[in-house]
């Protein structure tokens, strides 16, 4: 069984956010009024930010500043607090360890995204709205599993949606080389965020596979994830700049 | 130390908590119950039959 | 059928039962009149989402959750004074127990009410039932709120049949039919038999043992909400322990007030509910009131020695930061309660000589103390010389103890205002306490830079809305039924009588 | 939207609960290990088109994903060598572009008088137009006919360029003069080539950046970043990048190094580095003293002073720590490590670096770019190569016309090469040549917004009036095209013909552009629209554009490249790669690398450390007129690359900061990009803002001034005053304070408008007297609570 995982180099990362536009262009998260953004209603499932997060006052004077910039999809954590506390199981890991959201289960409890750590679970505060044209571009892909919603088709209003590292891609990766009647690889899908990263800083890969990429970087030395403490065991690595 | 999920003990109590609508059933069950008894208790005092002593005037004179 | 109950007595509380005079509808339209605009509002939170509230990332719970846990806080009142002192056989409670039921059951159904307002999706409510997992915390909630509303409701109805069947047999004749109706089909067709009588009792009770833990279960659960999540400041052992403490507290306190203005509406109660009450309960307010020092010292104090990176910014804006007033406020707010409480059982009740305890001298130094506060605050230019502000500074402290020791007095020959005074600091300083258990920890994430949050218009409509329905059906279930246990005050005046016989 | 399932199939098998998880107590996974059912709805028809991106000058291949007609997905053309697969934020939300509901959706007149405006036929705006320039050209002038336009690339820029040629124009003033003339001059005046440097930043082991904004808004960022991070972390040994800057930008962040500079001192350190280089003997000696002029003193009618001599006299690490405010061990550090760890790079300034509005700027671009000299990375690998284009058809000679003839010998409106003796042209300037009054008929704003994006931007408006025809073909109704007279939108670079040269490799390449999807709206694209005009003209300007279609005229072009047009449709792209290092002073290296551009100075392959170019044009000037262009040295000293104190504009005691306006990788360069939902939504990333602009300013500063976090102050320079929130950011000169780019529109569109305030409002609009270029970093402010 494959288990999907992504690495990402914060060394390579030059924090151009190509990968939180890639990620609502491919996922149809909305674009929120500039009032609602201002008061962290932006839904964006991949954000990239700056560090340290909370401006400390020792965070250093000039000239002795270094900012950090990191960028932040869902963990997909193997232990992850928001599955444990979902009431109705409306998140859950699927046996390739990526952590889904059904959008026709979930009752807007929030208690997931108050759980997870890392911030990576947002809510649907407004009907999510394209103006005029602007709807013409969103992804037509719909996945549904069990006959209930999780792909990139528009969320409604009230529930909890999240990073599926594009679990349609995979979906229709699996369905091309299906209907060209081969064996799947798992190197046939990538999330949107992946393909895009302006630095080639985000790899993606079967973690089990001893020879896929991610798999050689996670045994780097600078492998690292993100809240070790947490507790998540957050399955998303980072390799650490230096 | 690794969690002994193997066991098939371990594995019922993980299907038992981890299962959607097993929660429900458990707490249906558990209110089910509540409520049959409240019921049954309701019935239990409203069929006490008159025993010819002294009745409704309370409390009981001692 | 001969009957014990004196005519005087169905006068006081079962003939205003049927009287829906002015000052009746007037409270009713009041009620409405609160409730009206937080229901108009929460219909346009359905229509476009919880986006009509201030909640955020990360802020993604707020008032309704606060109005949710102190809710139930209040819910303990029933569970404490009906089941503990039942079981205790303490008699003064008699008189008080309907009130403190009631307001457990109303209390339960509108922290329900509550939770259903933040639900993102209410019309997926039924979700729960579907897919339920028992590896949520929220679900043990719904359990355990379920099964506390069913019980209470099922205690107060087993208190109630009695005086129902009295209530049935009372009826005078101009009561509309309907009301006869009710009454006969409630009553069970209790009659009154002995054995009636005794089964009555047993299951009562059994009630009493039970509801107990599964009161404390409720609250318990509640705190677990938040100490089973991994974010810094919740991650406290004691909370579960400390929601318990403060659901007693805050039940008590609302008891409280809602005895004082049952009395106040209803003046014969005051035969009933006596003086006796107000220092016995107030007693055990004091209790509690030590008990939940000891916990939030327990609580801030471990944190702030021991400074850990994630814990500690919390309690930093607890201390010093944007959560501050409220953190203070209700500390201030606590401790002016306990004062209130306990200060006057140290003045004695004759007259004294003593200036300091003349309740003249108080106010005339409270009016003083609150000029001098004010200057103080508004930092007047020209008062900005150090000595002239420590001189206003000291006179201020030294105003403010005269006044406490001058209010003292008052407050002693005016026990139950006092007493609600006191409830009503507890109940909100209750509310700030579970919005400072919250609030802190969530505009404090840990990778999303630290916000703020304040409620909006629709929430505070929506959170005065919940008060004004809790108190509305609280108000119209007296209308139905007795406010205090008829069979029960019988059988404590029956029992007093046989205590002086012997 | 027809919709059928495309699959129906079970992908998660039956299995039991994973086992024994090696998580230490994650046992309990929370796996789904139901069957699953999942069905993936998409539309009937879906496509890929590859095309380029055009929303700043990387110009990335893309593919884009068109689902029932409708482009819904941009992704990176993995063929592309600037963009290998990968793509920014803004051509990720380019679909916000196409789709913006903001869009000009047909041809419209505007009546002067009323300001009202009417729908027109495109064959009306194309009689108008050819009637006004017909008009001009009966009348003798032609040259009353101006273009302006921007990041113009590909065969549109030489297009254009045959258009106003045919017409008798020599007006068609680029963009440049705002951002890369000024690393284009220190390259010419230097090496003699008239362009962009390209850095084979893949093989470099060092890398210094003075100011060059690489991973943000250079000149090609995803070119930079891709050979950045590659260098980084993609090949074994990993090299080095230090990035000189008075702010921390996130390439400085991102860099081994951040070193803060005094704000416009970049020359006087790489001269301070020149001098440890010489004094420790570690320049390329080979180079130096074969391939380069004036290294040392030479004679030629009178004794001159070489570079050498020139920097050990006057650049001491000690000296140069004063102008600098670096220590004199980090220069020296600096330089050890620069010339000891070749291959080596010193990469010039952008813009917003170092135009000062003196020539200061320029003598930054040659210092830095003569550190590449002395280390000898001049064409060799990991050093500077000559950027190389595809070799295109040359267009048919233009009929012989005596009224263009005369036209095109006349000055250059802009003041290039008369006004400016240096300068190729002055975006900017063209407002004040206009307002001093020079006569401009007709104007056409192609990709060009200056009533926005130069200094001063307001004159424009003033300018327009003076014009009587002004056409604009901004597919946005942008604060220029509100002032045209004539509005004729052209369709969003998803919707039309184009072609981009592939920059940044040395090697040559042509980039696609195709219309992804029949445009949306009523739309011309301008290389159509000018073969109508010339058609309906007639005479000899129809004789030159016989082309049918814009896209004829690129299959003509681009016959030659190696791909027929169908392979370059389906591909995108096509180049050849690698680059060939020309070997120092063959013939290819004269005619290709060093010196071929040269106008005046000899074309003989040397590489001029005392640019003879530039002697060709002010050596012989005295101290006084020198001192009237800002050159404070004479003789040899003016020269010679050397340190110029910024002429700040504002007096320092009361206007206390620098203001330097910087470009962010979202917003990016053009305007439309800021009607761009999704990039106003993530523009403020550094400093959690959004939707707004900004003013960055050192936290220390901003206590003096008694200010926190988010209050809202006043900026004002002796030009103007504007009004925004303050931003604490610790990475900041103190004497610094920054405002985004692209914010603060009047106009464009419902996203766009009305958010934050446009910086370059309040710079100083003055041109460099030498060179026209834009003054961008020389505007003192000062900063109060508003």
């Amino acid at each position: 069984m494959t288990n999907w995982c992504m690495v990402i180099d914060l060394e390579k990362c030059v924090a151009c956010q190509g990968c939180s536009i890639a990620c609502r262009m491919e996922n149809n998260t909305p674009v929120v009024s500039p009032e609602e953004a201002k008061n962290g209603r932006a839904i964006r499932w991949n954000d990239v930010f700056p560090l340290p997060v909370h401006i400390a006052p020792d965070q250093g004077e000039y000239p002795n500043v270094k900012t950090h910039y990191s960028t932040r999809p869902c963990m997909h954590c193997k232990n992850a607090p928001c599955v444990k506390v979902c009431p109705v199981q409306a998140t859950f890991i699927d046996e390739e360890g990526i952590v889904r959201q059904n959008y026709d289960r979930c009752i807007g409890c929030r208690f997931c995204t108050v759980a997870c750590p890392y911030g990576v679970r947002y809510f649907n505060w407004s009907e999510p709205q394209w103006e005029e044209t602007l709807a013409e571009y969103r992804n037509p892909d719909q996945l549904s599993v069990n006959g209930s919603l999780e792909g990139p088709a528009v969320r409604p209003v009230g529930v909890v949606e999240k990073c599926t590292y594009c679990v349609h891609r995979l979906v229709k990766a699996r369905e091309l080389a299906k209907v060209e009647g081969r064996e799947f690889r798992a190197d046939e899908y990538v999330p949107a965020c992946v393909q895009t990263c302006t630095g080639k800083a985000r790899f993606f890969g079967d973690l089990d596979d001893p020879d896929s990429t991610v798999s050689q970087l996670s045994k780097s030395l600078r492998a690292t994830h993100l809240l070790e403490d947490s507790g998540a065991h957050p399955k998303t690595l980072y390799l650490a700049e230096g | 130390m690794n969690f002994p999920l193997e066991q098939p003990l371990f594995q019922f109590f993980y299907w038992l908590v981890n299962t959607a609508g097993v929660g429900s059933a458990v707490v249906g069950l558990l209110i089910g119950a509540a409520v049959t008894t409240f019921a049954l208790t309701l019935r239990w005092i409203a069929s006490a039959k008159d025993m010819g002593q002294e009745s409704y005037p309370y409390p009981p004179k001692h | 059928m001969q009957q014990t109950l004196t005519l005087h007595d169905r006068d006081e509380l079962i003939t205003p039962l049927y009287k829906f005079d002015r000052k009746f509808w007037m409270v009713i339209a009041f009620l409405i009149a609160i409730i009206t605009p937080g229901m108009l509002l929460y219909v346009r939170q359905l229509v476009l989402g919880l986006g009509v509230t201030d909640l955020n990332r990360p802020v993604f719970w707020g008032a309704y959750l606060v109005n949710f846990i102190f809710l139930i806080g209040i819910s303990m009142a029933g569970t404490v004074i009906s089941a503990v002192l039942q079981l205790l056989k303490v008699n003064w409670r008699r008189p008080i127990t309907r009130i403190a039921e009631s307001l457990t059951v109303f209390g339960l159904m509108t922290a329900g009410l509550q939770i259903i307002m933040d639900m993102g999706r209410p019309d997926r409510l039924i979700n729960t039932l579907l897919y339920g997992r028992l590896q949520a915390p929220l679900m043990w909630d719904i359990a355990s709120l379920t099964l506390y509303l069913l019980t209470a409701v099922f205690a107060l109805y087993l208190q109630l049949i009695p005086d129902i069947a009295l209530l049935r047999d009372t009826a005078p004749a101009a009561a509309p039919e309907w009301r006869k109706k009710l009454y006969s089909i409630l009553s069970l067709g209790w009659t009154g038999a002995k054995e009636q009588w005794r089964r009555l009792e047993k299951a009562i009770t059994v009630v009493s043992v039970f509801i107990i833990p599964i009161g404390i279960s409720l609250h318990t659960v509640t705190s677990w909400l938040f100490s089973t999540t991994v974010q810094p400041g919740w991650k406290s052992t004691i909370l579960g322990p400390y929601f318990v403490v403060g659901a007693i507290f805050s039940g008590i306190g609302l008891l409280f007030i809602a005895v004082s203005l049952a009395r106040e509406y209803n003046k014969h109660l005051k035969e009933y509910i006596t003086e006796t009450f107000y220092i016995n309960l107030g007693w055990i307010f004091i209790v509690m009131s030590a008990v939940w020092f000891y916990f939030t010292l327990n609580e801030t104090l471990v944190v702030v020695t021991e400074q850990e990176t994630l814990e500690f910014p919390v309690m930093a804006s607890k201390l010093f930061g944007q959560f501050a007033p409220a953190f203070w406020g209700m500390n201030i707010l606590m401790i002016a309660a306990t004062w209130i409480l306990v200060a006057p059982k140290f003045v004695s009740d004759k007259p004294t000589r003593n200036p300091l305890l003349q309740t003249v001298t108080g106010l005339v130094a409270t009016g003083i103390s609150v000029i001098l506060f004010f200057l103080l605050w508004l930092q007047l230019p020209a008062l900005s010389d150090p000595n002239i502000q420590t001189g206003l500074i000291i006179a201020f402290v030294l105003l403010f103890i005269v006044a406490l020791f001058g209010v003292t007095k008052w407050m002693k020959t005016r026990l139950i205002t006092s007493t609600v005074i006191a409830s009503a600091f507890v109940l909100f300083g209750m509310w700030l306490e579970r919005w400072n258990i919250l609030m802190p920890t969530l505009t404090h994430a840990r990778l999303i830079p630290y916000t703020t949050y304040t409620p909006t218009i629709t929430e505070i409509a929506v959170t005065i809305s919940t008060f004004g329905i809790l108190t509305l059906m609280f108000v119209v279930f007296y209308k139905f039924f007795p406010s205090i246990s008829i069979w029960e005050v019988e059988e404590g005046r029956a029992l007093e009588q046989i205590a002086d016989r012997r | 939207m027809t919709k059928q399932p495309l699959s129906r199939r079970d992908f998660l098998k039956v299995g039991g609960v994973a086992a024994g998880s090696a998580a230490a107590l994650g046992g309990l996974k929370n796996v789904i290990s139901a069957k699953a059912d999942s069905e993936l709805q998409t539309v009937a028809e879906e496509r890929v088109v590859a095309s380029t991106c055009h929303l700043c000058s990387a110009g990335c291949g893309i593919l884009v994903r068109v689902a029932d007609g409708k482009a819904v997905k941009l992704e990176g053309n993995p063929m592309h060598p600037v963009n290998q697969g990968a793509l920014c934020p803004k051509g990720q939300a380019a679909p916000e572009l196409l789709y913006n509901p903001d869009r000009l959706t047909s041809p419209m007149k505007r009546d002067r008088a009323t300001g009202q405006l009417t729908q027109i036929q495109w064959a009306e705006a194309i009689q108008l137009t050819a009637d006004k320039l017909n008009a001009l050209r009966e009348a003798g002038h032609p040259e009353q006919a101006v273009l302006m336009h921007g990041d113009t690339r590909g065969q549109m820029r030489s297009f254009l360029t045959r258009f106003m040629e045919a017409v008798g124009s020599p007006n068609i003033v680029s963009h440049e003069s705002l951002n890369v003339a000024a690393a284009k001059l220190g390259m010419y005046l230097t090496q003699g080539i008239y362009g962009l440097p390209a850095y084979d930043l893949e093989n470099a082991n060092y890398v210094i950046s003075f100011g060059a904004n690489l991973l943000e808004a250079g000149p090609n960022p995803q070119r930079t970043i891709s050979g950045y991070t590659f260098l980084r972390r993609g090949r074994a040994t990993r090299g080095k990048v230090v990035v000189i800057d008075p702010r921390q930008s996130i390439t400085a962040s991102k860099a081994d190094e951040w070193i803060p500079i005094k704000p416009g001192a970049d020359a006087a350190l790489a001269l301070g580095m020149a001098n440890v280089i010489i004094k420790s003997g570690l320049v390329d000696a080979d180079f130096v003293k074969n391939y380069c002029f004036g290294f040392d003193n030479f004679v030629a009618g009178g004794d001159h002073k070489g570079f050498r001599d020139f920097v050990l006299e006057n650049y001491d690490p000690i000296r140069v720590e004063q102008m600098t405010g670096i220590p004199s061990t980090t220069i020296a550090r600096l330089a050890g490590e620069f010339a000891g760890n070749g291959p080596a790079i010193a990469i010039m300034p952008g813009k917003g670096g170092l135009l000062n509005g003196g020539f200061s700027g320029v003598y930054t671009a040659m210092a830095v770019h003569m550190l590449n000299a002395l280390v000898g990375s001049i064409e060799s690998t990991g050093g500077v190569m000559t950027q190389r284009y595809m070799p295109c058809v040359d267009y048919p000679k233009l009929p012989s016309d005596s009224v263009a003839k005369k036209g095109l010998a006349t000055a250059r409106i802009d003041g290039a090469g008369s006004k400016f003796p240096l300068g190729r042209n002055s975006y900017q300037s063209v407002a004040d040549q206009i307002l001093e009054g020079a006569p401009v008929e007709a104007l056409f704003l192609y990709d060009a917004n200056p009533a926005f994006e130069t200094p001063g931007g307001k004159r424009f408006a003033e300018a327009f009036k003076k014009v009587p025809f002004i056409v604009s073909f901004s597919s946005f109704m942008d604060e220029s095209a509100e002032l045209a007279d004539l509005i004729l939108p052209e369709p969003t670079f998803l919707e039309r013909w184009g072609d981009d040269h592939i920059e940044g490799f040395g090697y040559p390449g042509i980039s696609l552009y195709q219309p992804v999807i029949e445009p949306l709206y009523d739309t011309m694209n301008t290389g159509d629209f000018f073969l109508k005009v010339a058609e309906s003209m007639g005479g000899t300007i129809a004789k030159a554009f016989a082309w049918k279609s814009y896209e004829e005229v690129l299959q003509f072009r681009l016959k030659d490249i190696g791909a027929d047009w169908e392979l370059l449709k389906e591909l995108g792209v096509w180049f050849n790669p690698g680059y060939r290092f020309a070997k120092r002073g063959s013939q290819h290296w004269i005619e290709n690398v060093v010196g071929s551009e040269r106008l005046n100075a000899p074309r003989d392959g040397y590489f001029d450390l005392y640019s003879r170019e530039l002697n060709c044009f002010i050596g012989e000037m005295k101290k006084d007129e020198l001192a009237k262009l800002g050159i404070s040295q004479s003789g040899d000293g003016a020269i010679l690359p050397h340190y110029e104190a910024t002429a700040f504009q504002g007096d320092e005691a009361q206007y206390p900061f620098m203001l330097n306006i910087i470009t962010l990788m979202s917003l990016g360069p053009r305007s439309d990009a800021a009607n761009m939902p999704s990039l106003q939504e993530i523009s403020g990333m550094t400093v959690r803002e959004t939707w707004d602009s900004w003013l960055e300013m050192n936290p220390e500063s901003a206590r003096k001034l008694g200010l926190v976090e988010n209050d809202r102050v006043k900026i004002e320079s002796p030009f103007g005053a504007i009004s925004t929130r303050v931003k604490l950011v610790a990475g900041l000169h103190p004497d610094v304070v920054n405002v985004p780019f692209n914010q603060g529109h009047t106009a464009v569109g419902r996203y766009a408008r009305g958010r934050g305030v446009n910086g370059l409002e309040i710079l100083n609009p003055a041109s460099e007297p030498l060179t026209g270029l834009a003054a961008f970093t020389n505007t003192r402010v000062k900063v109060s609570k508003a």
